[in-house]
């Protein structure tokens, strides 16, 4: 069982690794930063199946330090990349 | 009892990998940004989402089971909002073209 | 080769792979992403070293905050104009360059492999310490009872720093607030984020404050995850970055270093010695001190990535 | 070769990494993320020899965790400083390159009150 976990945590990561191939490639900002969240997401997953096959203590708190962290790093990118046009075209919304 | 389990396990954990598999694959082969964001979507919120649903027979205490599902409940919150985000910031870009 | 080997050597060739890019990428923003999701993978490798504690701090510190100071640094770069034309540095330089990074690595490495078998430890005195703590967590045991000279120096470096990005401020900004975090005109989502997500992370980061003494976690991690948690209210321009001539913001900013030395200084009238904790007393005086730490640290992040003062008085 | 070990190679070979992205990028930004990458590989060498230190029923020696922790909030605040000094030198000059082989006299007061 352990090594099922451990074979799935290995694949995981590693097809979410080769997502970050449009970190690489772009075109844009938003791909590299869906490549990171993907990674983000990917990552705490792989964490927890790691965790769970080699029982280290107390992984869950940092997978949930980490969930917080990757909608932290979303906000900041998105928010980094939009600076560049000031002007409140989208006062009204949707 | 505990092989049932582990099979249950096994199968919600293969199919959280695949949708994992994918949402990269879609993020890799897609044409276009907005096709991304939905392949990646679908990666986030199933992928992780199956794999907690497989651990948590496997977890020590309800306390860990419901940090677990803290977990992928600060996932789809912060999915579904940063979706929403890269999408109006791509959207905001594509009326400039 | 196990499956667990084959996963450790895969994880080291991604750590190494992303750190490239983060080198070569073309663009600063590119380079940036790739840091971040390098913090994430050197999270999971701490994971296998059996480190906790510092897998949350790296994923925090090392790089969510660190990537949101240069991400939001680089915008404000670009905004004030493209940045000029970087000069390439030539061949040579950059074959000299190699070598001496390759003489490095090698060097280090051949230390590595060298080290003593079984190597030196401290970890059957810190286990001692730790059973005169009355703490479960070593980690934390050892950072605010054994050692607390270095964390409490450390706080104060913190404080060095704050003065630091504080003093290049122009004259005529001084006692003002730093440039806002965030654009004008939050979206819908970022509004939503932020009044769900932050009550959520208060309380996550207050849990890992809380469970620091006995498991991973402590004031660092949860002051992390707290400062990030204000950074998004920022972002979100529910609260402006404050004046940095503001009593209750200095108040947080010292508040951690200053009680430590308070506490430091009782130990001599109490137990004899300069951070001495009296016997049976010194759980609660460690989260006492923990508690203003993790409020130093909450407020400080937030400050150096806001940086130096821009506007002579807020709105 | 166990876990350990091959982290602490890893650590190697991002300092020489680091080292090399320090010398050769030009701008300071990167130079900072460069760095970063030294001082990450740093602690991995401290994570191995903390995991090396394993003993008296701990997986690890607390000592040089604790260390690392201190020393990643300490590498956050010189990044932060430096950021802070790169912008100010934007300021300043209009440039954001270290060399001052060329140096441009055009002081960006719009670029201040931002």
């Amino acid at each position: 069982m352990n090594d099922f976990l451990l074979f799935a945590a290995g694949f995981i990561l590693l097809t979410v690794a080769a997502g970050l191939f449009r970190v690489l490639r772009g075109p844009g900002d938003a791909d590299r930063m869906m490549a990171a969240q993907l990674l983000g997401t990917g990552g705490i997953a792989s964490l927890l199946l790691i965790a769970s096959a080699t029982t280290v203590a107390g992984v869950e708190d940092v997978a949930l330090g980490l969930a917080l962290l990757a909608a932290f790093a979303s906000v900041a990118f998105v928010n980094g990349v939009a600076t560049d046009d000031e002007q409140p075209q989208e006062a009204g919304g949707k | 009892m505990n092989f049932a389990l582990d099979l249950f396990s096994i199968a919600a954990i293969a199919a959280g990998a695949f949708f994992f598999f994918a949402g990269s694959v879609g993020l890799l082969r897609f044409p276009d940004s907005l096709t991304r964001l939905h392949a990646l979507s679908k990666a986030d919120n199933l992928g992780l989402g199956l794999v907690v649903l497989g651990l948590l027979p496997r977890v020590g205490s309800l306390l860990d089971a419901l940090k677990l599902l803290a977990i992928w409940a600060l996932v789809l919150l912060s999915g579904a909002a940063s979706a929403q985000l890269i999408g109006r910031a791509l959207r905001r870009r594509g009326g400039d073209e | 080769m196990s499956v667990l080997q084959i996963l450790d050597v895969g994880l080291a060739l991604l750590v190494l792979a992303v750190a490239v890019w983060t080198i070569a990428a073309r663009e600063i923003f590119g380079a940036v992403v790739a840091y971040v999701a390098y913090g994430l993978l050197l999270a999971i490798v701490w994971i296998r070293l059996f480190a906790p504690d510092v897998a949350l701090t790296e994923a925090a510190i090392g790089s969510g905050v660190t990537g949101i100071l240069l991400v939001t640094s680089g915008a404000r770069l670009k905004s004030a104009g493209k940045a000029s034309a970087a000069a390439k540095p030539g061949l040579s330089l950059h074959l000299s360059a190699a070598a001496l990074s390759l003489l490095a690595a090698t060097a280090l490495a051949g230390v590595i492999l060298a080290l003593p078998e079984p190597s030196p430890t401290l970890a059957p005195e810190a286990r001692q310490e730790l059973a005169a703590t009355g703490l479960g967590n070593p980690v934390t045991a050892v950072l605010i009872a054994w050692r607390s000279f270095d964390t409490m120096l450390e706080k104060i470096v913190l404080l060095l720093a704050v003065v630091g990005v504080w003093s290049v401020a122009s004259d005529r900004f001084w006692g003002g607030a730093p440039a806002p975090l965030g654009r004008a005109n939050p979206q819908g989502a970022l509004l939503l984020l932020e009044q769900t997500l932050v009550p959520l992370g208060i309380l996550v980061g207050v849990h890992i404050f809380w469970v620091g003494a006995n498991a991973p976690g402590g004031a660092f991690q949860a002051g992390a995850i707290l400062a990030a948690m204000w950074m998004i209210v920022m972002i979100a321009r529910a609260s402006e970055p404050p004046r940095v001539n503001s009593l209750w913001l200095r108040l947080a900013l010292i508040s951690g270093p200053a009680v430590f030395i308070v506490a430091g200084l009782a130990g001599i009238g109490m137990a004899g010695n300069f951070f001495a904790y009296p016997d049976g007393f010194a759980k609660p005086i460690i989260l006492f001190i923990e508690a203003f730490m993790l409020l130093t640290i909450a407020a400080t992040l937030p400050v150096l990535v806001a940086g130096p003062p821009r506007r002579s008085f807020g709105p | 070769m166990t876990p350990s070990t091959l982290a602490g190679l890893v650590g190697a070979a991002l300092v020489g990494l680091g080292l090399y992205g320090l010398i050769v990028n030009p701008q300071p930004l990167r130079k900072i993320l460069a760095f970063n990458l030294i001082g990450s590989g740093v602690f991995l060498v401290f994570g191995i020899v903390a995991r090396k230190g394993a003993a008296a029923g701990f997986p690890f020696d607390p000592v040089p965790q604790a260390m690392v922790i201190t020393g990643i909030v300490v590498a956050f605040a010189a990044s932060a400083l430096a950021v802070a000094l790169i912008l100010r030198l934007h300021e300043e000059t209009g440039q954001v390159l270290l060399d001052d082989e060329n140096p441009a006299s055009l002081p960006s007061e719009q670029g201040a009150g931002k």
